[in-house]
């Protein structure tokens, strides 16, 4: 058996929490704020207590899918950004870029989130660009 | 063990500033006039001590959102 | 003998498969399980000011591995804790070695009295409005009359944020199914949270529980004076049933059928006078 | 009665009711438009009641009857108000005494006693003036049902109600006296019931109650009677030792005058307010008449003549009899003989067990699991019970808009037989899958009404009950909207709790049909001997090598028979009894299991050996302990009442030489670490005594006592002693007898209260009453989850009404583990237990399940909190999965499980906390 805890950060908001993950046998089993983070002391909300949740979640996607005939067929990563690319293009084609916005979140780095915005701006052409953390 | 519970919950409500609104009696079947006394005071003490306050706490709150 | 020397030999001697002991990662000192596998890192195990709830992870360990043999570092708190989770049969006192370290730098205080959670700082508003983190329940009783005793609490439960932080982080709390995300009692998706509904039910499932710890108050983002509540809860247990949650592994007074103390049903006092109104 | 044993052919009258108790349903508007007002009988006189009437509050059946010694319309034919106002139409003015006529194979008698009627005795004033009554009267003025609503209150004051400040207990009115009345006997109940009384008195009355009992001896030889005397005493209940000579009403009306002899044999007087005469209790003369037709032997006081080894059987084969009509007894005692007599009645007849039986075709039930709620709700007017008050059609069409109501009916009276019909039809026809039924208490019709829905093919548990006759209309009669409003309220709660039911389900499990007897006493042996008679394999087990118990040791019983030979008897029959397996110095080790399917483990000479049987009688018994006192054990003239017996069995030489001979009473019994009495020991002493004057006639013998506690019967060697010259002297427990040894003799020293003076004897053999002590059952209750008290004794389930139950099924327990008790009493207590261990043991098959707790493993944390709360032992704790069992055989749905579950892994079915919430919370909304 074998049992640590791993530090990281909060992914939810831009706070930045400090969270601890026991992870038992390679499976985190549970979260706990980290006592010593500068951002949180050792106080967590309760999205951020449940981190370990989504994480071992049978309801979590693991692999891109796309709806065909009305069910989701699992896919490629490949496969699954082509299908978007594709979609993208033919809506830009026919109503123009700002027929298209994107919502970023809290969930993802500052740098995927950079990246979202020079891409929306970049690449498909339009401003229509927000984050929920704005709200 | 009814006694243990209500007696600590007693202690727990006055601490939380709702003393006296929790009341345990032992009556038989066979002590209606007991029951009637026992119901009837108590009615008579919660109605001088007036609303229950978290009644309006509830409404504020039901008013905020 | 130095810790680590101690943790080495229950090692050699085959008493334990693991220990729980802190490890300092970039700064900072963190909770570790240290096994036999890896035994270089027992040089980097150490004592922390900062408390983690060991006999928590214990309970983890066990559900997974039942026979599991864990040692721990434990300071006048955790071992309360231990003794109430062999009271409550969530960890079997077979499988537990403890080594026991004094809360530096006082040796152990007597019970309900942690060196690290003292003084809290009070803000002059939570003064007027709320509850003074250092009040003692005896003269939070006799300072304020029921009306503002109720209108204090309503304060600071009103701050609430629901985010269940007190009863995660509480090492006695053990049960799979909480009462506390029973959609009966606690409306889910509402916030503030039943007020004080939710307070009440945690109240009173730390009744012959708590062992005051005061981790739950360190956690609460909300700055609740949790530990004055649970303080009362044991006063009120120990004064009725003289039981002292975790320090010894008696039953708790509410799970003995029949009277181990002799109790008679409260009077009905006369009402309480000048208190007809209440303000939130 | 004609015939013999095992085929008796029976006549019997029925007088009429004038009532139809298929129709009556109880609603009382008959009795309170009668004109008619009569003395009620029931309340001694003391209040009234009409001429249709029932006998009283708890009658079973609850149905009216007409007094027809009462009654306008059948004494003068006019009238006839009752049979106009009756919703049913139960009234038949043209009822006829009918003949019955039966064949049965045994007969049992349980007629009861009267109560001694007092009005004889010109001294104590009774039927003078109202304010002396009986113990029968005073204990209907307690009672809220009673004359005074429960209100203690002087009869000589109608119009003002007065409350006493001093009343009196008169004790042995009509008992143990064969001057004014013939009853040599003592009636054994009344000290106990005068000392209840007193304290209830005090407890009913706001101000402070005077209460004083007049007694000769304080005969509380019960269970715990002796401890409830002292804190009587400790209360301010005054006992005063003298007999009262008069009763007289003052002529001012300020009270009664009493005039009595105290203790120091003064003459004192005092005045009391009231003054019950605590009446003794006889033989009804129709009793005697029954018992005379029947041929049966009385004695000399009408009671049944009985034996000490037959305490039920009496003098024709066949015709058992229990409770008062073979001797006063008490609660208890009584109880314990009605299953005793069962047992005996059915002892001969047992072949023909269950071959009458009838069993009932059950349609099939059907799956409503997948539909949706389709709740019928059908609001009862209770005659004018209900409808008098409450807007009936107002709740009906209000129970209409109820979410998962799908019809609603409104009813005259529910309960009744056609309703019930109809009910089953409706929910055949409305395939309706819930029933709500707002009538009465769930208590009295609840059965009923789960019969109809499994005749209509629905599960049992799928129905609710809302009680807005108890709980509104009686009691809101005078404000009848807001009762209406309330009955809503009430009928919203049970239509939420309904819309959450689901059907319970009930299995069966098979019983072992075959018993454990731990302990090889009388008491052991007589159940067993019982059990075997009647058909069951029994296993006895007795630490012991040898059967007999303390019996072996006894000389004679109070009737002098003979106990030596009687065992022998047992014994020699016992062990030829093929059915009885015998396990001779054998313990139990270990029991497993529950009710009708328990494995035992016994060691028998160190052999392991499993059992399997469906109950257990625990006839452990009890032992005589060694005295700390009086030279026991360091002088040779000092014995306990064993070992005189055992002198009366080798040594007759040494008691017919002895000159003096002293027995000292409550040895270790009745003081403060041993608050009981050991009951036995002053028969014993006295009939010991007897046995010396009839062999050594010259011998003086003196009994120091504290209270001659020869109770019953037992009285009669009493006096017999007394005639024979036997001298009693009574001493107090802080004026101890002093004993010093003198050579041969021991000189045995102590105060005559009578004599005023202090007095000395040089005894020539001491006798000691020493205490009997429980042995220590500690391992033995702890293997069958039973509960001893704080003196040892086991405890049984209800003191009074549950005497050989345990509060564990399939657990009995008989003899003196229980409580010391003579040799009738053990046997009488033994084949009680065998006649409740039968209730099961008849049965191939108990059921289990339906309102019980069960475990949600998912939830369960395994702390175990639940299985120290568990007052049945049903919950265990499953090592191998760290979570709890329940066992749904040993589960009574009491739901402490439930309720101290932090986790709510542990529900109670029917009563489930999702069930409750929805109750409450539609309670909470408006």
């Amino acid at each position: 058996m074998d049992c640590k805890f791993v530090p990281a950060v909060c992914s939810y908001c831009g706070t930045g929490c400090g969270v601890l993950f026991e992870v038992i046998d390679g499976k985190i089993n549970a979260t706990l704020p980290m006592k010593s983070h500068p951002v949180n002391h050792g106080k967590l909300c309760i999205k951020g207590w449940n981190l370990h949740e989504y994480i071992n979640s049978y309801m979590r996607l693991k692999t891109p899918l796309i709806k065909e005939d009305g069910r989701f067929q699992k896919a490629t990563w490949d496969e699954a950004i082509g299908h978007a690319a594709v979609k993208f293009n033919q809506i830009k084609d026919q109503f123009g870029p700002d027929a298209i916005g994107v919502l970023v979140s809290a969930k993802i780095t500052n740098e995927e989130n950079y990246l979202a915005q020079k891409f929306t701006r970049a690449v498909i052409g339009t401003n229509n660009v927000d984050h929920c953390a704005r709200l | 063990m009814t006694i243990k519970r209500i007696r600590f919950m007693q202690e727990l409500l006055t601490f939380f500033g709702l003393e006296g609104r929790l009341h345990l009696e032992w009556i038989s079947s066979a002590e209606a006039q007991k029951y009637v006394q026992v119901v009837t005071d108590f009615t008579e003490k919660i109605r001088q001590m007036g609303p229950n306050p978290l009644k309006k706490i509830d409404a504020a709150v039901k008013g905020a959102i | 003998m130095n810790l680590i020397d101690q943790v080495e030999q229950l090692f050699i001697q085959d008493k334990i498969d693991i220990f729980l002991g802190y490890k300092a990662l970039d700064g900072h000192l963190l909770p570790h399980g240290f096994t036999r596998d890896r035994m270089e890192e027992l040089k980097a195990l150490q004592v922390s000011e900062g408390r983690y709830s060991l006999e928590k992870i214990a309970t983890h360990l066990t559900e997974k591995h039942p026979d599991i043999r864990i040692g721990m570092i434990a300071r006048e708190c955790n071992l309360r804790t231990l003794n109430l989770l062999y009271t409550w049969k969530q960890l079997n006192p077979e499988n537990i070695e403890t080594i026991n370290i004094s809360c530096c730098p006082s040796p152990l205080k007597p019970h309900s009295d942690c060196s690290y959670l003292e003084p809290k700082q009070t803000g002059a508003y939570k003064k007027t409005h709320g509850i003074d983190f250092n009040a003692d329940p005896d003269t939070f009783l006799d300072d304020f009359n029921n009306k503002n005793r109720f209108s204090r609490w309503m304060y600071e439960f009103n701050k609430c944020i629901k985010c269940y932080g007190c009863r995660n982080i509480c090492p006695v709390c053990f049960c799979d199914e909480c009462s506390l995300e029973h959609a009966s009692l606690v409306e889910p998706g509402t916030l503030p949270v039943d007020v004080p509904i939710f307070h009440l039910i945690r109240a009173t499932h730390m009744a012959g529980r708590c062992i005051d710890c005061g981790l739950c108050e360190d956690a609460c983002p909300m700055d609740i004076p949790l530990r004055l509540l649970y303080r009362q809860v044991n006063a009120i247990v120990s004064d009725i049933f003289d039981y002292r949650p975790g320090n010894g592994t008696d039953q708790s007074p509410f799970t003995i059928i029949g009277e181990k103390t002799v109790l008679e049903p409260k009077p009905m006092d006369a009402q309480l006078e000048g208190e007809k109104e209440y303000g939130l | 009665m004609s015939g013999s044993e095992g085929n008796f052919k029976v006549s019997l009258v029925q007088h009429p009711r004038y009532v139809d108790t298929n129709k009556c349903i109880a609603c009382g508007i008959c009795a309170e438009k009668c004109p008619k007002r009569v003395d009620d009988a029931y309340n001694e006189g003391l209040g009234k009641r009409k001429a249709i009437y029932v006998p009283y509050s708890q009658a079973v059946p609850l149905k009216y009857a007409i007094d027809d010694t009462q009654c306008i319309y059948l004494n003068k034919d006019r009238c006839g108000i009752c049979e106009n106002v009756c919703p049913s139409g139960a009234i038949n003015f043209k009822d006829t005494q009918k003949e019955r006529s039966l064949h049965v194979g045994s007969i049992i008698l349980s007629t009861g006693f009267t109560s001694f009627d007092p009005s004889k005795l010109d001294n104590l004033g009774f039927a003078r003036h109202p304010d002396i009554v009986t113990s029968m009267g005073f204990e209907r003025m307690l009672s809220a049902t009673g004359p005074f609503g429960g209100h203690l209150c002087l009869p000589s004051e109608k119009k003002h109600p007065r409350h006493p400040d001093r009343i009196a207990w008169l004790q042995c009115v009509g008992s143990r006296d064969e001057n004014r009345c013939s009853n040599g006997y003592c009636s054994s109940v009344c000290c106990m019931y005068a000392v209840k009384q007193a304290v209830m008195a005090k407890d009913h009355s706001q101000d402070p109650l005077e209460c004083a009992i007049f007694y000769m001896d304080m005969r509380t030889q019960g269970k715990d009677f002796d401890r409830y005397v002292d804190t009587a005493r400790e209360n301010g209940v005054r006992f005063i030792r003298s007999r009262v000579h008069s009763v007289v009403p003052l002529m001012d009306k300020t009270g009664i005058e009493m005039k009595y002899i105290d203790d120091s044999g003064h003459i004192q007087t005092e005045i009391f307010d009231l003054v019950v005469l605590s009446t003794g209790l006889e033989i009804g003369k129709s009793a005697v008449e029954l018992s005379n037709t029947m041929g049966i032997e009385l004695d000399q006081f009408n009671f049944i003549q009985t034996g000490s080894f037959n305490p039920v059987s009496t003098s024709v084969p066949g015709v058992y009899a229990c409770g008062v009509l073979t001797g006063p007894k008490d609660i208890p005692q009584s109880v314990m003989e009605a299953s005793s007599a069962a047992a005996a009645a059915t002892e001969n007849i047992a072949p023909a067990r269950h071959t009458k039986t009838k069993s009932i075709r059950v349609p099939q039930e059907r799956d409503t699991s997948r539909e949706f709620s389709k709740i019928g709700v059908f609001v009862c007017n209770c005659g004018t019970n209900i409808g008098g008050v409450i807007n009936v059609p107002e709740v009906v069409e209000y129970a209409r808009t109820l979410p998962g109501v799908t019809y609603v009916e409104e009813n005259l009276f529910t309960c009744s037989q056609d309703t019930q019909d109809k009910m089953a039809r409706v929910i055949k026809e409305q395939g309706l899958n819930k029933v709500v039924v707002a009538a009465c208490s769930p208590k009295t019709h609840e059965t009923l009404f789960r019969e109809t829905l499994v005749s209509a093919g629905l599960n049992k548990h799928v129905f609710e009950m809302a009680n807005i006759r108890n709980h509104d209309s009686w009691v809101h009669a005078r404000t009848p909207e807001q009762a209406t409003e309330k009955a809503k309220k009430l009928v919203r709660m049970a239509v939420a709790k309904s819309v959450l039911l689901t059907p319970l389900f009930e299995s069966r499990l098979p019983v072992t049909q075959s018993a454990l007897v731990v302990g090889g006493g009388v008491a052991g042996m007589t159940a067993a001997l019982t059990l075997a008679r009647q058909g069951f394999p029994v296993t006895l087990v007795e630490k012991n090598q040898n059967l007999g118990g303390n019996a072996r040791q006894l000389n004679k019983t109070y009737l002098n028979e003979d106990i030596g030979a009687y065992v022998k008897q047992l014994i020699h029959t016992v062990e030829k009894n093929e059915r009885i397996r015998l396990f001779a110095g054998a313990t139990v080790k270990q029991v497993d299991g529950f009710v009708g399917n328990f494995d035992t483990t016994i060691v028998a000479e160190g052999v392991e050996q499993q059992i399997s049987h469906g109950v257990a009688i625990l006839a452990v018994g009890a032992r005589e302990s060694k005295p700390e006192e009086y030279l026991y054990g360091t002088h040779d003239a000092v014995l306990t009442h064993l070992d005189l017996d055992t002198v009366f069995k080798t040594d007759e030489n040494r008691i017919k030489t002895a000159d003096n001979i002293v027995f000292i009473q409550c040895v270790g019994s009745r003081d403060k670490t041993h608050p009981y009495c050991s009951k036995v020991c002053c028969t014993h002493s006295i009939q010991s005594a007897i046995e010396i004057k009839r062999l050594n006639p010259d011998a003086n013998i003196y009994i120091i006592y504290r209270d001659i506690r020869t109770y019953g019967k037992r009285e009669l060697i009493y006096k017999q002693a007394r005639d024979l010259g036997i001298l009693f002297f009574r001493y107090d427990l802080d004026n101890k007898p002093v004993v010093s040894p003198n050579d041969g003799c021991v000189t045995i020293e102590f105060d005559d209260p009578i004599l005023n003076r202090r007095v000395s004897v040089d005894a020539d053999i001491l006798c000691l009453a020493s205490r009997i002590e429980a042995r220590d059952n500690l391992d033995l209750s702890r293997a069958f989850k039973v509960v001893s008290d704080s003196d040892g004794w086991l405890l049984e389930a209800h003191q009074k009404l549950r005497p050989v139950d345990f509060a564990t099924d399939g657990v009995f327990l008989c003899g003196m583990a229980h409580y010391p008790k003579p040799i009738d009493e053990s046997i009488a207590q033994a084949k009680a237990a065998a006649s409740r261990a039968i209730t099961t043991l008849a049965q191939d098959s108990i059921s289990v399940g339906g309102i019980v707790s069960t475990v949600n493993p998912r939830f369960c944390s395994g702390c175990g909190a639940c299985i120290n709360v568990c007052p049945y032992g049903a919950i265990a704790m499953n090592d191998e999965k760290n979570i709890v069992d329940i066992n749904s055989a040993l589960c009574k749905g009491c739901g402490a499980c439930a309720a101290t579950c932090p986790s709510e892994a542990l529900t109670l079915d029917g009563f489930n906390n999702e069930q409750l919430y929805a109750q409450i919370k539609s309670a909470m909304t408006a």
